[in-house]
């Protein structure tokens, strides 16, 4: 440990006045930076779901005017209540763009990894606060761009979030303030990997040896790899597309284009395949980036509430990274159809294949530990019980659009849709609640409601099901996806049409389901439970800490004694043995100098 | 508080390094992927063009080795900056890193003539894919090199208060400044050849 | 590079000097091959190569990597990795293109 | 199981297509009906008020290995036998130009421009610079006699049953997907580039619609699956297949038009 900051640490908290606006809004402290996070996080889920709403509703109801609210949203988007379809285009890659880089990684690595990381590997704060606060006000600088988009002439981007040239190159102003914040928030989001790499290889206290980190840890640092990585291919791919639409350069424009019967004023000579290389060498990797965390979060809750280790411990570590190298060279299993060869179409569905076997292995072992649990249904749990199988249905169908020549039939369908809508929604955003329901004590002290926790997760997954389920019927028939009408001139999607209604009314549902949670939210914040330090029994080391924790987090620098999960030790008294605790059988002081201890997992 | 994190100075012992070193070479692996993905779009949008203008047959050769050399001195008066605070001699530091401000100055300088003769000659961003790309990496390269330089003058100037009260944080600094400010170099020693010779 | 005696510096300053000197040939000798008529091939294949050659000068003595730290390398290496996949995959789809 | 779902099969390669689908969502079945009766087991034998006192060692068995094994095989199987030919087959084994019938399909937002190249089988010469929304929109070279007897339609596609077609797929301006779900064919146009398309259909037009009932009406269609701008989802086009003798009928029919058009408006 360093012994300069053990001094300066133990004696007090050296209380320097820093005043509201230091404390509250432009602070350091990774505990405020991870609130903020995660509070500007679910504001924008909230809204990419509203987004969302508007679009089902017309995807049930094409060509209807929308009660109550469609005559407030403008003649530009709903001349008469009615959805123009460059509208619908704009909330779809809004919404997707929102919900990915907005909504979900914000919440999954600023918020929780900020606030729960530190503490977990014991450290008093982030490797660099002062990045750190400028990476969450980057991120909110992009969420403010974007979230403008909305009122530029010609609307926000509606190039799908996937913004595949020449469409967004050629389309309206809306497309450049898209490119703008996505520059925010990849440097938002360079930043903050490099935090949590540093934090997790220099941070972590005496006797936590990589091999002792909680998988959430774990879980963090491979997301920021992958972030580090993947996202600056982006960036360059932004700033690219920003010469073509600005510096009338050709990078993705080839010679000759016609664009309603005029010929398009440009050098020529570039590629439109760059890009989607460019993007998808981000974007593979991000769909790691949101779901990593929240395998995370299941593996803590999972440890937590069956009170045993989680089985094949190693083997998780072990497929996770093996996992995110693999997902560097997976990602044109997204262009099989744009002309490519049998050739390098093989490598990719074998990579593709590979990198499925990883997740086998990492779902499995969460199914396993809970053989031989005693398994406690809180609501945390309830959310990461159901997280498995749901992942296991959006997984899964992952695998035949790995096969390119089933591809052929689904690319682009609704099924694609169903697939990584179940990871992410019932999937990332179930561990999400999860984490909050399980964190929610140490960030405020209180605990929420139980009751209202169930009553919002049985509406939410029966409701989720409703939504997502019938996508995988409408892809086979194949309906095509960024349908403004939701398919109705098309035969092929006739007898699956009525879906779409049902699909809509549970997407309702599922709004109402959320009434449950945002009261409990905000009300449990003056009326929940009061708790201590350690209110889930939990052996990890951010249970140390005070609920909430002060400024600096630990009163004494703590030591990590053992692997993260040692719950119901034989012959020990109390089923939990906190990572910070000194053995209990043995008198005497501890000793910390052994932190090669062989680790004991499973 | 920034001062009870631990390692900002010192060096872990297991790892041996302290966190602004590796904080530093983090963020060069993701510059390297940056323009590893321009290169990218270099490699396949040349290979997939019928005709691609030999570079010295558009750009300037001799300005371009002349900032080649410039930045290249530059880059080894950065290295001795750091060496003179290692030998505790800060007078000697204020020397090299001036010189080492002085000669970006000049690199810009050059660039900027580079750059206003082009558009002189009424070549643009969008007259071919050559110059698009050319144009692209070379502002973008120009960007770090304006980093770069705004970080090296504060550490000459009131950042070097530091070596008074902190002499091995301020140390630490110049360090992580130089590796920034040699990758720098790096990357315009591959750009050098790829646009202006090939 | 945690101890600094004076002796080791001299020493590393003289690297830094040599350096330079390669360097610099090494500008000179690029820029005077791309004058000779070399065929397309090995025109590129030299200028790589020697600038391959300059940045490891730069990066093994200004950036010290010749002794760095393995966790630095390793994240290098895997920089390597990936940076080698974004340059050669989009181009080796691309040739894999079916056209007709 | 899947054929329930899953649009009529009406080309040669469908049934092959529909059967490593078929296969492939069996293997999702069985894992997950496996893992969701494991699930269940032990989240009722393993709840507290069973059982108490959690188990420190867990499962000692490693039987998921195997398990995790045969998914790997599995996949390799569904991979090297099934798809990688079946995918090969769809990009390289063109059929050759004598036997099939050959069609240009240039996509445009939002329409689809088809071109035969006529009786000489060579397709007249196009030049972007041409184009008029209006009267030319493929761009067609009058000069060029190999396009005297081009046959072109928009949005409308006619086909010869059980003879190969080789589709030339170009787009004039942004990416658009050709696809046609009861021939599991789906393509991305691609600006700048001309990717081929084939396959052989099966059923003609009138098949297809006997077939179906109620009020399932609708022939075969061209669908756009590729967000191309703000009338993407109305990009659709017709597919007619013809038995042989109605195809020289239609085509002969065009031929017709063609020659007495050209008399009082030829527009090059
Ligand atoms: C979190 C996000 C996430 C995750 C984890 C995945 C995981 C996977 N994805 Fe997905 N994918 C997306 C998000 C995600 N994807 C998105 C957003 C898109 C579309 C983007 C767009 O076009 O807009 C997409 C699109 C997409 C495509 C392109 C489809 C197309 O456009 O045609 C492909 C093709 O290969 C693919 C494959 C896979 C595979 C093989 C996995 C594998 O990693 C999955 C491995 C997992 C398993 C195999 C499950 C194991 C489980 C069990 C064995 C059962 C367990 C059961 C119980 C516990 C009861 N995905
Ligand atoms: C992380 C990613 C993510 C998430 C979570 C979601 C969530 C949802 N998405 Fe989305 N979606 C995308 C990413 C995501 N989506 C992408 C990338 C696309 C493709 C876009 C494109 O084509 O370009 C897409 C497209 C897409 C379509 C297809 C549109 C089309 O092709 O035309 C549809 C259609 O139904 C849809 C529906 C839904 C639904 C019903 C949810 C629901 O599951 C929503 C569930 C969300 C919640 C339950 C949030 C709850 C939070 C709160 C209530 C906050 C409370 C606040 C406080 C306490 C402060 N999405
Ligand atoms: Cu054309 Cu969609
Ligand atoms: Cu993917």
């Amino acid at each position: 440990m360093g012994e300069n900051h053990e001094t300066t640490h133990s004696e007090e908290h050296h209380h320097q006045e820093l005043g509201f606006w230091r404390t509250y809004v432009f602070s350091v402290d990774h505990k405020v930076i991870g609130i903020q996070y995660a509070v500007t996080g679910l504001s924008f889920l909230f809204f990419g779901f509203c987004l969302m709403l508007l679009m089902r509703w017309q995807l049930a109801y094409p060509g209807e005017p929308f009660p109550l609210i469609g005559k407030l949203l403008g003649d530009s988007r709903m001349p008469g209540g009615i959805m123009l379809p460059e509208f619908y285009n704009q909330l779809g890659a809004m919404h997707g763009t929102i919900m990915v880089f907005l909504g979900v990684v914000p919440l999954a690595v600023g918020g929780f990894g900020n606030f729960v990381l530190p503490l977990q590997i014991g450290a008093p704060d982030m490797a660099f606060p002062r990045l750190n606060m400028a990476s969450y006000w980057s991120y909110f600088l992009g969420g403010v761009v974007m979230f403008l988009s909305f009122f530029v002439p010609g609307g926000a981007a509606q190039s799908g979030w996937t913004s595949y040239p020449p469409l967004s190159v050629i389309a309206e102003s809306g497309q450049t303030v898209w490119l703008l914040g996505m520059v925010f928030l990849i440097t938002s989001s360079l930043l903050g990997s490099v935090n949590f790499i540093v934090t997790v290889i220099q941070l972590r206290v005496e006797g936590l040896t990589f091999m002792r980190l909680p998988f959430f840890v774990w879980s963090q640092f491979v997301t920021a790899f992958l972030l580090l990585l993947a996202f600056p291919p982006l960036e360059a791919a932004a700033f690219m597309q920003l010469m073509d639409r600005v510096a009338n350069t050709s990078f993705f424009m080839p010679a000759g284009l016609v664009v309603s019967g005029q010929l398009v004023e440009v050098s020529g000579g570039g590629s439109p395949l760059l890009w989607q290389h460019l993007f998808w060498f981000l974007a593979h990797p991000e769909v790691y980036v949101l779901i990593l965390p929240a395998l995370g979060i299941v593996a803590e809750v999972i440890a937590n509430n069956t009170r045993k280790p989680l089985w094949g411990y190693k083997s998780m570590v072990y497929s996770v990274l093996f996992l995110a190298f693999m997902s560097f060279i997976v990602w044109a299993h997204h262009m099989f159809l744009t002309g490519m060869g049998t050739v390098m179409s093989a490598f990719f569905q074998t990579t593709t294949m590979i990198i499925s076997i990883p997740s086998v292995v990492i779902i499995t072992a969460l199914l396993l530990s809970l053989w031989g649990g005693s398994i406690r249904f809180n609501t945390p749990m309830l959310f990461a019980l159901a997280f498995l199988p749901m992942f296991g249905i959006g997984g899964l169908t992952g695998l035949p659009l790995g096969l390119a020549a089933a591809d052929i039939h689904l690319h682009d369908t609704y099924y694609v849709i169903g697939h990584f809508h179940y990871v992410v929604a019932p999937g990332t955003i179930f561990a999400l609640f999860a984490g909050i329901y399980y964190w929610y004590p140490k960030a405020t002290g209180r605990k929420m409601s139980e009751f209202l926790g169930k009553l919002h997760f049985w509406p939410s997954l029966l409701f989720m099901n409703g939504i997502f389920l019938p996508m995988f019927i409408q892809g086979l028939a194949g309906v095509q996806r960024r349908l403004f009408d939701g398919g109705v001139s098309y035969a092929h999607a006739e007898p699956v049409l009525f879906l779409n209604k049902v699909m809509t009314h549970s997407a309702w549902g599922l709004a109402i389901a959320q009434l449950p949670f945002v009261i409990n939210f905000f009300l449990s914040l003056k009326r929940g439970e009061k708790v201590g330090s350690n209110p889930w029994q939990a052996t990890t080391i951010e249970w140390l800490a005070p609920s909430p924790p002060p400024h600096g987090n630990f009163a004494n620098v703590p030591v990590a004694y053992r692997t993260p999960y040692e719950y119901s030790v034989p012959g020990q008294a109390s089923d939990y043995h906190p990572q910070f605790e000194p053995d209990r059988r043995v008198a005497g002081p501890p000793d910390p100098g052994e932190p090669e201890a062989a680790p004991a997992t499973a | 508080m920034s001062e009870a994190i631990p390692y900002t100075v010192d060096i872990r012992p297991d790892t041996g390094l302290n966190n602004v070193k590796l904080g530093m070479w983090l963020f060069l692996a993701s510059e390297v992927m940056l323009f590893g993905a321009l290169f990218a779009g270099y490699i396949l949008l040349r290979v997939g063009s019928e005709d691609w203008p030999a570079g010295n047959s558009i750009l300037n050769v001799p300005l371009a080795t002349l900032n080649t050399i410039v930045l290249i001195t530059s880059s080894v008066t950065m290295v001795m900056s750091w060496a003179s605070l290692l030998r505790k001699s800060f007078d000697k530091y204020r020397l090299y890193m001036g010189a080492t401000v002085l000669l970006v100055v000049v690199f810009l300088v050059i660039k900027t003539i580079e750059y206003s003769a082009k558009f002189d000659h009424h070549l643009y961003p969008s007259t071919s894919t050559f110059l698009a790309i050319y144009f692209t990496l070379t502002a973008l390269h120009g960007l770090h090199v304006i980093g770069g330089m705004a970080v090296n003058a504060y550490l000459w100037g009131p950042g070097a208060k530091m070596w008074r009260s902190a002499p091995e944080q301020f140390t630490n600094r110049v360090e992580a400044a130089g590796l920034f400010w040699h990758f720098v170099d790096l990357v315009w020693i591959f750009l050098f050849p790829v646009l202006y010779l090939l | 590079m945690t101890t600094h005696d004076t002796a080791e510096i001299d020493k590393h300053v003289r690297t830094y000097i040599l350096v330079f000197v390669g360097l610099m040939a090494l500008t000179l000798v690029t820029v005077a091959v791309s004058y000779l008529d070399l065929s397309i091939a090995a025109g590129v294949g030299l200028a790589l190569l020697i600038a391959a050659v300059k940045g490891s000068l730069v990066a093994c003595f200004f950036m010290h990597l010749i002794n760095e730290r393995k966790l630095i390398l390793a994240v290098l290496l895997f920089t390597v990795l990936f940076f080698l996949a974004v340059l050669l995959l989009p181009v080796l789809t691309q040739s894999n293109a079916v056209e007709i | 199981m899947l054929k329930l779902f899953l649009p009529e099969v009406a080309s040669a390669h469908a049934e092959q297509i529909d059967q490593l689908m078929g296969w492939m969502h069996w293997l999702m079945l069985v894992l997950f009906i496996g893992w969701s009766l494991l699930f269940a087991y032990v989240l009722i034998r393993f709840r507290r008020r069973r059982n108490p006192t959690a188990d420190y060692r867990g499962l000692q068995s490693h039987a998921s290995n195997w398990v995790e094994g045969a998914v790997a095989v599995a996949e390799v199987i569904l991979l090297a036998a099934f798809s990688i030919p079946l995918y090969s087959a769809r990009v390289d084994d063109l059929p050759s130009k004598d036997e099939a019938l050959e069609v240009r399909i240039v996509a445009e937002q939002f329409a689809w421009n088809i071109h035969y190249p006529g009786a000489d089988g060579v397709f007249g010469r196009t030049d972007p610079s041409l184009v008029d929304a209006e009267t030319n929109p493929l761009g067609r070279d009058g000069s060029d006699p190999a396009g005297d007897d081009d046959v072109t339609t928009v949005n409308q596609l006619h086909l010869e049953v059980d003879r190969p077609v080789l589709i030339h797929l170009s787009t004039k301006d942004v990416i658009h997907s050709f696809n046609i779900p009861e021939m599991r064919v789906k393509q991305d146009a691609v600006p700048g580039m001309n990717i081929p398309v084939w396959f052989v259909p099966t059923k003609t037009s009138a098949d297809l619609t006997a077939g179906r009932q109620g009020e399932r009406s609708g022939g075969f269609e061209i669908a756009c699956t590729q967000l191309c701008g703000m009338g993407h989802y109305r990009m659709r086009g017709f597919v007619t297949v013809h038995s042989t003798d109605d195809f020289k009928a239609w085509m002969a029919e065009q031929e017709e038009a063609l020659s007495t058009s050209e008399e009082d408006d030829f527009w090059g």
